[in-house]
Parts: structure tokens; C-alpha cells; sequence
């Protein structure tokens, strides 16, 4: 499995934010995309996503295994944690796991991991807001996809989970999984290439 | 799928303050009727499934514009979208009117026949009004449904939207009360209006989660 | 909020909940005895009363409508009490006494209807008419469930409480406009015959029996009521308790996952 | 329906409804009930406890 | 306290296209009821007033669920509460329904005697309507504030903000049909029940924001 | 000017979360929150700002000068950043400096200070997660507050805005200022107080 880009270019708005960007990540390979506010890193994750289209050039999976194609094999962690705040911890869990398929830890393992065992009969909406960013971690831990996109995932985590969350992106990296990260903060993943993005300045 | 739509009609219901609420609120409409046009209760049964339709109307369409953007604040609907290839995304839009429909509008389809007795209507003209509601408000939500993923797509356009889309509703409005009527007097037809309804629901159901599809995949920004 | 308000105030909440469910316990079983007993020889009475010469025997109806209506009245003015005890003096049971009351008063508006409909019935002939007392009964009810509603949707108890007070306050406008409807615009029902300015009109025959069912049902409803509200207080209590439990486990995995980080 | 219909039928719905509400009570405070006993057995206090037993 | 206003208006324009909405519902309801009623005219322009001023509340009701909604999910909330020493929370209530009756109430007045056409309404009875709309539809927006502030906190206020609502807006129907009906007959006096109706609005003026600060202050966590 | 809190305690849910908390921040001095998610820092924020009524104790402003009560002394940024999106950056600054009054710098020269001038025209959702953040530490300068409450402010901000943001806080403490920030990341304040709350555990 190898993430191909090639040539890719975004744009918003009619403007053209990045061009021409060209990588290739292996499996177990990660790659952080760090730069300036409005360098344009978010838009380059959604672009990966598959929510955005990208203005031209184009960015593939190979070797897919057992998914059809880039989108299907993605997890995109946003800014939003996409969990309802009315219902509780262990509802929207489940229902991500059901929706999104491919079932790996369930529900209390993955909380257990992220640190927070015991709060599953809580509202999302209780929470604070790091433990909320922690439940969004563990969603990508209920359901099996091997592309992780993270835009700025340790905002608002304390250091503890910070080191757990690196230990958890080095699991999934030596499983064979491949992460592309956004942020302004160290990640503490060893290795991890770094596209720098400049900004339109 | 049917995570999605315990997810949605658990919100609905959990996020609202119940079942009950759709009962009440269908109850509240109606009680606001007879002061407008007062006590006579001959008029009342007349203007009956006209109100118990607009009561509809109103409750399927409050709440029904956040049908998306609640799920675009918080990001839901990005993931949504991602997971078109398991789940086409008109079956989901479809499952989520669905779960609208059975948590705000299948409880005033219940009540109805209560509201009934309250206007004065009779047993026929009850059970026609019920049966025309059950049959033709999922188009409404259907028909919403568009109009709601056209706003979430075009955040300034959503007067056009508005203009466009829900005119469409009046339709399905007119020939459920034509059909309500048609069994409650002998000049009217009933079978006629009521055949047309069905197959407005029928159309939207299958253009209705295309064209609201086609809106939210370009929608993502 | 100073300091010694909310100090006072935790007293208040320590000591007043107990206190009373100690009074509870031991009042209970006498208020539900005599209830009992006052409604047996109301019943008794107005079974034994002479039919009205225009009404015939359906005036026995009268005998629970009347209490139902003035109860399912009096029952909000007690909410309405009690609001405001949530809202100015922030009384630990007035949010509890508010919240017991509003399923009772439901009820016993929902009787009020009832029995009125099924009075009108042979006496107008028609089950319901929108006429000004009768309506505004109905929209009673509704504040009722929608009372009811509210306090249900949000789950914080004293965040519902004041939301629910804060309605509860505003559809008070409702009572005077159900008294005194009869007087304001001319309908169908009865204008007021037992409280009004220059005594009361009706025959003592059946004034009596009347005014002791209304006793009764009254006793009645404050038995209902305390029940209800011994309820209320153990729920949260046990809400409470829950709470800890699920704190004390998830200080057990904290504690464990601590243990795994280090 | 003779009159003597809609009398009885008014008792028997006050009657049924009443009874329904003393039910309704009942059963909840079985419920709350066992459910204190059951917590308690648990060992767990509320604060208020702990504050009159120190 | 005009920059909220302001602020208040442009995105009731700009966002949504909610005044639109009201616009079509209103226009929805009284498309439906000669459906209903038949074409009977005379009965037409009887009903008129009260059609017109069912449609207007209940289309007021749409898109009020979210009038402190959207600032709260924002945060605008919180600061709008922490200024209450500067701009009394209570008139901040009140500027921003007027800002939302300005933008989704006032067309629907305006929209009114078009409507009054299509019901075959006198002039005199449509100016009336029309008038009295404009004086009591005011009332509705704020007591129905007081309902979005209580359920200010509940993700989905749709439904239950209208049932906490509707009951209180009775007074202002009953009112402001009669005074319709008032300047249309002979029989009915006009100034009396108009003037009761003015005072309503007033009345709730007062009460209604500050019922809706009460509720606001404590819905803050 | 002083703000003085005394045994303080804080509850949600009716769960107590912290308790008996002391503090005093003069003229000029500032206040770091920090402590692991959940701790409850963001409940002493709101706390102070009026926003949640304490469990008991007390906090309070003293010589405050022309503001009647700490309430009204205090400039609160929470997670979320109260700007509408649809409306443009100006607008909704304009709107803030409106409505909270005391002007003290005007927009341009706000959205010069965080490095965003040129961009008063876009609608503010159109705008990066650090852009929007910028934005709303911009409603921080149009008008005056002597207290800032800020809750993880530099979330999203890359690092040439962070060290502009350090600065933008030291020149209020030069002013008189008070600051009382909640954060996991190193705000660049010398000598200023650290509180750490340790969670309930
Ligand atoms: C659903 C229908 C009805 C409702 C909601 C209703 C409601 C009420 C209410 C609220 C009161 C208390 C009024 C007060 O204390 O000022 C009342 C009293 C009374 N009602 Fe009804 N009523 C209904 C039907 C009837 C009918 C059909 C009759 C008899 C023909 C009737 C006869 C009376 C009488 C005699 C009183 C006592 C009036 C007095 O002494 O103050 N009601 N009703
Ligand atoms: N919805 C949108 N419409 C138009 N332009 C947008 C939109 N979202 C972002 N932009 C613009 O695109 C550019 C890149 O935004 P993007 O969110 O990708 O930046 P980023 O690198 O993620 O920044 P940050 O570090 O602040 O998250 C910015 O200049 C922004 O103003
Ligand atoms: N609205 C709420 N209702 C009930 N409990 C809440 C609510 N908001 C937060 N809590 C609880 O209060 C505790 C403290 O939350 P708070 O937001 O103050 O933490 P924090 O220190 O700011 O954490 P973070 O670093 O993640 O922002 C948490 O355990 C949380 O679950
Ligand atoms: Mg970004
Ligand atoms: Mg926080």
C-alpha cells in the first residue's frame, strides 16, 4: 500500500492556495504537514479526504488491499470531533463503529486506551474539552481504516495524553497503517517526513 | 443504516424532550384554531383536515432545515459523505428523513384522530385525514430534505433555495386536503387525489435523496 | 451568590430533604387515612342528595367535577408558589414540591375535562365546545404537559427547574383568565355559583356534599402530592449516589491507566 | 345513553384514573426504593451523609 | 445596542433566508384553506382575518427556536450575558426580537394584504388585518423568546419551544381577530379589542424579556 | 486594581470539581491554569467570569476602578470564538467593539496586530483555524477590559502568532492589566503565577 500525490494543487475561494506538491508514503510511512496559519495545510487533508477537489494533479492509494479506493481507506479526524453532544459517549462510539464498519476495538477497550474508562454513560456534551478531542481519538480506534488524516489532533489534550496519543499513531504505524498529520505542535513520531508548507505570502 | 437511524431518532427525541412533545405540539396548533375563526363548530369540521395539514406542515418543517446542518457543525456530515462508498449517500439521506419523519411527524399522524373529535370531524372524514397524512407527509420531509441540503451547500443561498424548493410542498398539500374532502362528500373524489399523493411520495422518495445527495457532495468545503 | 448565602443555602439543602422525610413518614398515613374517610362520607352525601329539578340525576356529576376543576387550579397556583420559591429564594424543595405537583395537577385537569365532557354531554348535548372556560381548562393542560415537557427534556435538575419555574411563572396568566371567564365572555357553563361576591346561590342540599367531597379530594391531592415529592427526593438522591458509583470506577481507571503510563 | 350512564361512567373514570396515579407512585417508590437499598449496600454515601457522620 | 440590531438583521438576511420561509408557509396556509373550505367566497372572506392571523403566528414560530440557539453554539451567548452590566440583558432580549420580527415577521405583514386578495377580503377588512398584525405579531416574537430561552439549552428546541409558546399566544390571536373583525362588521367594536391588543404587546414588552434574561442567566454552563 | 478569590470551589453536574481554592492576582500579574483534562479549568474560567455561579466562596475585583463589578471588568475568550460566520471580519469586530464599548484600538490597527490585515472583507467562516483565532484575540484589542480570561488561546496558533500573542499579553500586564489563562502550552508569560489543578483523582 503507497499514498501517491502528484502534482497537487488546492485552491479556495478562486485562489490558488498550494501547487505542485508531489509525495509518496509508504506504509507504516507518516508525514507531517506543518506551516503558517493559512498555509493551507487543513485544505491539503480535506483535498486527501476526498472532500474537496483538488484544483488539479491527483492523489491515489495503491495497492489497496480490500479497499476500492482513497477514500473508502481514510479516517479524517477534523477540527469538529463529529459527535453528538446530546448523546452519550458510548452511543456515539457505537454508532460510528456500526456506521463506518470494519469493527477493531470495541467501545470500552478503545476508551481504556484513550484514558477514559468509566465516563461512557456521559453526554459527549458534558465533557471537557480535552476528553472530547479523547473520545474523537478513540473513534479511529472502534473502526479499521489504514490511512489516518489528522488535522491538529493533541489541540487541547494534556501532556499525558499527548504521549499516549503518539504511542497510540506509532501502533497503528507499525501495524502497516499510514498517518498524515496537520499541526503546529511536536507529534512525537519519530521518522515521520515533514512537508513544510509556505504559505501565500 | 439502522445505526443511523436510531442515531437520528434518538436525537430527535432525546434533543427535543420526547415523543410527547409532537402529540402536544399537534394539540397546541390545533387548539389555536378555534379562536381565529371561532366556535362554530360546522366551520370548524369544514376547515378540519385543511388545519390538521398545516399543523403538519409546520411541524415537519421546523427543525427540518438543521436536518444537515446540525450534522455539518460538528463535522458528522464530512464523514457521512466519506463513507459513500459503504453507504450510498442518497440511502443515507434517505434514512435520515426517515428517522425525522417517524420521530416528529408519525406522532401527529397518531394524534390526528384525537384533534379530529376536538374539530368536530367525522369518523370518515378522520380516517381519511389520518390516512392522506400518513401517505403524503414523507413527501414533505423528502422535499425538505433538499431544500436543506441546498442550504448547507450554499450558505447564502439559502433564500433561493427556499424559493425553489418549497413551493413544491404545496402541491402535496393540496391534493392531501383534496383527498381528505373527497371522502367526506359525496361530490369529490377521493380515490383520484388520493392516487396522485402516492406517487408524489413515491417521486420524491426517489428524487428527493438523489437531488439532496447530489447537493451535499458538493457542499463540503 | 456571597458566601454566607451559600452557606445558608447548603444548610437548607443538607437539612430541609431529610426533615422532610421524616415528616413524611409519619404524616402520610394519617393524611391518606382521613382523605379516605372525608371522600367515603362525601360519597356517601351526595349519593343520598336530591336530583336537581332541571339537571336531573347527571348533577351527581357535579360532585367530582367541581373538585377536579377547582383542584387542577388550585394545583398550578401551588407550582406557580413554588416557582417562585425556586426562583427568588432558590428553596431546596420548592423545585422538588413543583416538579411532584405538575403529573398530579395533569390528572386531575384531565378528570376535570373528562367528567365536564361527559356532563355535557346530556346537558348541551355535545361533547366539547370551544367556549372560554372550557378552553382555557384545555390550554391548562397543555401548560401542564408542557410544564411537564420541559423538565423533562433537560437533565440537569436545577437547570430544569428554574426553566420549568420561569414557565410555570408566565402561564399563571392562564388561572385568572379560567375564573373569571364566565364573567368576561357569556358561554354555555355555569357561571361561579359557590365563591362569589354575595354568597353562594346553590341549595344546601347540595352545597354540603359538595363542599365536603372538595375537602376530600383535597386531602386527597396533598396525599398525592407528598408522595410525589418523597419520590422526587429519593430519585435524586439516587441519581446522586449513581453519579458517585460511576465516579468511583472511573477513579478506579484513571488509577489503572496511570499505572500503565508509568 | 341514559343519564344514569354518563354519571356512572364519570365515577368509573375518575375512579380509574385516580387509581392509576396512586399506582404510578407506588410503583416509583418501589423502585427508588430498592434502587437506594441496593447503592447503599454498595457502600456508597452522599456527601450530606459523610458530613453528618464524620 | 443598534449594532446588535444591525448584526441581528444581517443575518437573518444574509444566512438562511428564514424571512423567505415565513413568506412561503404564510403563503402555504392560505393557498390551502379555500382547498379546504371550497370556493365559497362569501365564507372565504368571512374566515379571512383569522386565516391571515393563523398563518402569521405559526409562521412566526418557524426559525424562532433558534434565536439565542445560534448565538449560544457560537459562544455570542456567553459575552452577550457578561455585558449585562452595560446593556441590560432584558433590553438585549428585546432588540434581538425585534431584529427577528424586522426580518421575518414585518414581510409576512407586508405580504398580508396580497394574501387579503386571494381571500376575497373587503379593503377595509384587509387594511384592519393588516393593522392589527402590525400591532400584535410583535407580541408573539416575544413571548416566543421566552420559550427559545428556556429551551436555550436543548439541541433540537423546535417542537417543544412551540408548545411551550402557542398556549400563550392565544390571548393575542383572540384579540387581534376580533379587532379584524371589529373594523369589518357593524356589530363588533374595533377600538376596544385593538386597544386590549396593544396593551398585550406592551404587557409582553415587559414581561417577555425579562422572563427570557431569567431564563438566559440560568442556562448558562 | 486586585482580583482576590477566596475558597473557591467549583461543581458541575452537582459533582464538586475543585475546592478552596486561594489566589490573588495584583496589577499587572497573571494567573497560568494548567493542570490535566478535566481538571476543571475551564470551570474556574467560567467561574470568574460570572458565568457559573461557585459551589461557595467567593472572587471579586477590588479597586476596580470605574467597572462596578469583576464581570464587567473581564474580557472572556472560551473555546468557542463568537464570531458569526457568515458575516465579514470587520463586521463582526465592528459588532464587538460596538457593543462591548471602551474602544481602545480600531479594527485595522487590531487586525495589524495579529497579523491579519487585508482580510476585514471575508466572510470570518471562511477563514483557517488559526486565522479565526487570530480574529477573535482581535476582539480582545478593539475594546478595554483590564481582566483577560482566556481559555487555551493559542490553540491552532502557529508559533510566529504564539510568540506575537505572548507579546500582545505582556503589554497588557505592562498596562495593568491582569491575565488569567487556561492552557496546556507554554504561553511565554515570565514571573507569572502557576495554579495547577490536579484533577479528581
Ligand atoms: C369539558 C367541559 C367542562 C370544563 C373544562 C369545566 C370546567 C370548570 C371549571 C374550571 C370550574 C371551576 C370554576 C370556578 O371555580 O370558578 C367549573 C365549575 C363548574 N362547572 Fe364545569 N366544566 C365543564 C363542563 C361543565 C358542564 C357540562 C356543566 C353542567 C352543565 C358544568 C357545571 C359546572 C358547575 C355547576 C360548576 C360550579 C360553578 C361554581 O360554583 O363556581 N361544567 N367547571
Ligand atoms: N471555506 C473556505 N472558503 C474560502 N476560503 C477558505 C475556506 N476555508 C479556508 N479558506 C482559505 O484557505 C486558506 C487555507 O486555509 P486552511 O484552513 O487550509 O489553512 P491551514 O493551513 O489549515 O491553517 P491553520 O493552521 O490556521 O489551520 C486560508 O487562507 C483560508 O482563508
Ligand atoms: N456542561 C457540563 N455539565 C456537566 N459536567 C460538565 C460540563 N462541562 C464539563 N463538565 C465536567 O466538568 C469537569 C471539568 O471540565 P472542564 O471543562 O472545566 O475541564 P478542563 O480543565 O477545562 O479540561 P480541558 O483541559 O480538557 O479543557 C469535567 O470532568 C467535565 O466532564
Ligand atoms: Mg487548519
Ligand atoms: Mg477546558
Amino acid at each position: 500500500m503507497r499514498l501517491v500525490a502528484e502534482k497537487l494543487s488546492g485552491e479556495r475561494g478562486g485562489e490558488t492556495i498550494f501547487s505542485d506538491l508531489d509525495f509518496v508514503i509508504a506504509m507504516g510511512g507518516a508525514l507531517l504537514v506543518t506551516g503558517p496559519n493559512g498555509a493551507g495545510k487543513s485544505t491539503l487533508l480535506r483535498i486527501i479526504a476526498g472532500l474537496l477537489a483538488p484544483a488539479s494533479g491527483d492523489v491515489r492509494l495503491e495497492d489497496s488491499g480490500s479497499f476500492p479506493d482513497l477514500q473508502s481507506a481514510c479516517h479524517y479526524l477534523g477540527h469538529q470531533n463529529a459527535m453528538k453532544p446530546a448523546l452519550s459517549v458510548r452511543e456515539n462510539l457505537a454508532f460510528w463503529q456500526a456506521f463506518n464498519g470494519e469493527p477493531r476495538k470495541d467501545i470500552d477497550e478503545a476508551l481504556e486506551t484513550v484514558g477514559l474508562d468509566g465516563i461512557d454513560h456521559l453526554p459527549f456534551g458534558y465533557l471537557s474539552t480535552g476528553q472530547k478531542r479523547r473520545i474523537a481519538i478513540a473513534k479511529l480506534l472502534v473502526s479499521h481504516r489504514p490511512v489516518w488524516l489528522l488535522d491538529e489532533p493533541t489541540a487541547g489534550l494534556d501532556k499525558v495524553s499527548e504521549g499516549r496519543f503518539a504511542g497510540l499513531m506509532q501502533g497503528h504505524l507499525a501495524e502497516g497503517g499510514i498517518v498524515i498529520a496537520a499541526t503546529h505542535l511536536p507529534l512525537g513520531l519519530e521518522g515521520a517526513q515533514e512537508l513544510r508548507m509556505e504559505g501565500r505570502g | 443504516m439502522t445505526a443511523l437511524f436510531i442515531r437520528d431518532f434518538r436525537l430527535a427525541l432525546r434533543a427535543g424532550g420526547g415523543a410527547l412533545v409532537g402529540i402536544l405540539f399537534f394539540l397546541a396548533v390545533i387548539t389555536v384554531v378555534p379562536f381565529g375563526v371561532g366556535p362554530d363548530l360546522a366551520l370548524l369540521s369544514r376547515i378540519g383536515p385543511a388545519m390538521l395539514w398545516i399543523g403538519a406542515l409546520l411541524a415537519a418543517l421546523l427543525g427540518l432545515d438543521r436536518l444537515f446542518q446540525a450534522d455539518r457543525d460538528d463535522g458528522s456530515l464530512d464523514l457521512l459523505i466519506m463513507a459513500a462508498d459503504r453507504h450510498m449517500l442518497s440511502v443515507t439521506v434517505l434514512v435520515k428523513c426517515l428517522a425525522h419523519w417517524t420521530a416528529t411527524v408519525l406522532p401527529l399522524v397518531i394524534a390526528a384522530p384525537l384533534l379530529g373529535l376536538f374539530m368536530n370531524m367525522t369518523p370518515t372524514a378522520i380516517g381519511a385525514t389520518a390516512l392522506t397524512l400518513l401517505v403524503g407527509t414523507p413527501a414533505i420531509t423528502l422535499i425538505g430534505a433538499v431544500g436543506a441540503a441546498l442550504a448547507v451547500s450554499l450558505p447564502r443561498g439559502g433564500l433561493l433555495v427556499s424559493v425553489i424548493v418549497l413551493p413544491l410542498t404545496i402541491p402535496v398539500l393540496i391534493f392531501g386536503v383534496s383527498a381528505a374532502y373527497g371522502a367526506m362528500t359525496e361530490t369529490a373524489p377521493f380515490l383520484a387525489p388520493f392516487l396522485i399523493l402516492a406517487a408524489i411520495t413515491l417521486f420524491f422518495a426517489v428524487i428527493g435523496p438523489l437531488a439532496a445527495a447530489t447537493a451535499l457532495k458538493f457542499s463540503t468545503d | 451568590m456571597t458566601d454566607t448565602a451559600a452557606q445558608s443555602n447548603r444548610l437548607l439543602d443538607l437539612a430541609n430533604p431529610t426533615r422532610f422525610l421524616s415528616l413524611a413518614g409519619t404524616l402520610l398515613p394519617w393524611l391518606g387515612g382521613l382523605s379516605a374517610l372525608v371522600l367515603a362520607v362525601g360519597l356517601y352525601m351526595s349519593f343520598n342528595a336530591p336530583d336537581d329539578y332541571q339537571q336531573g340525576m347527571t348533577v351527581k356529576i357535579m360532585f367530582i367535577h367541581v373538585p377536579f376543576a377547582w383542584l387542577s387550579m388550585m394545583c398550578y397556583t401551588l407550582m406557580t408558589l413554588s416557582a417562585l420559591g425556586t426562583l427568588v429564594w432558590r428553596h431546596p424543595l420548592a423545585d422538588v414540591s413543583a416538579k411532584a405537583a405538575a403529573p398530579i395537577g395533569a390528572a386531575f385537569t384531565a378528570l376535570a375535562l373528562i367528567t365536564g365532557s361527559l356532563w355535557g354531554k346530556p346537558m348541551w348535548g355535545t361533547w366539547w365546545v370551544w367556549d372560554a372556560r372550557l378552553t382555557s381548562v384545555f390550554v391548562l393542560f397543555l401548560m401542564y404537559l408542557g410544564v411537564i415537557a420541559l423538565s423533562r427534556a433537560l437533565d440537569d435538575p436545577a437547570k430544569s427547574a428554574r426553566a420549568a419555574a420561569v414557565l410555570t411563572l408566565v402561564g399563571f396568566i392562564n388561572i385568572p383568565i379560567i375564573k373569571f371567564s364566565v364573567d368576561w365572555w357569556n358561554t354555555l357553563h355555569q357561571p361561579a355559583s359557590v365563591f362569589r361576591a354575595g354568597g353562594s346561590t346553590i341549595d344546601p342540599s347540595m352545597l354540603y356534599p359538595l363542599l365536603v367531597m372538595a375537602v376530600g379530594f383535597t386531602l386527597l391531592f396533598f396525599t398525592l402530592h407528598m408522595m410525589a415529592m418523597r419520590n422526587e427526593i429519593w430519585r435524586r438522591r439516587v441519581i446522586a449516589m449513581r453519579r458517585m458509583a460511576a465516579r468511583k470506577a472511573d477513579q478506579g481507571g484513571a488509577a489503572r491507566s496511570q499505572e500503565r503510563t508509568a | 345513553m341514559s343519564h344514569l350512564a354518563f354519571v356512572f361512567l364519570s365515577y368509573g373514570v375518575s375512579l380509574f384514573v385516580l387509581c392509576g396515579v396512586v399506582a404510578w407512585l407506588l410503583i416509583d417508590q418501589r423502585i427508588q426504593r430498592t434502587e437506594l437499598q441496593r447503592l447503599e449496600a454498595q457502600g456508597i454515601r452522599r456527601r450530606s451523609q459523610k458530613a453528618q457522620k464524620p
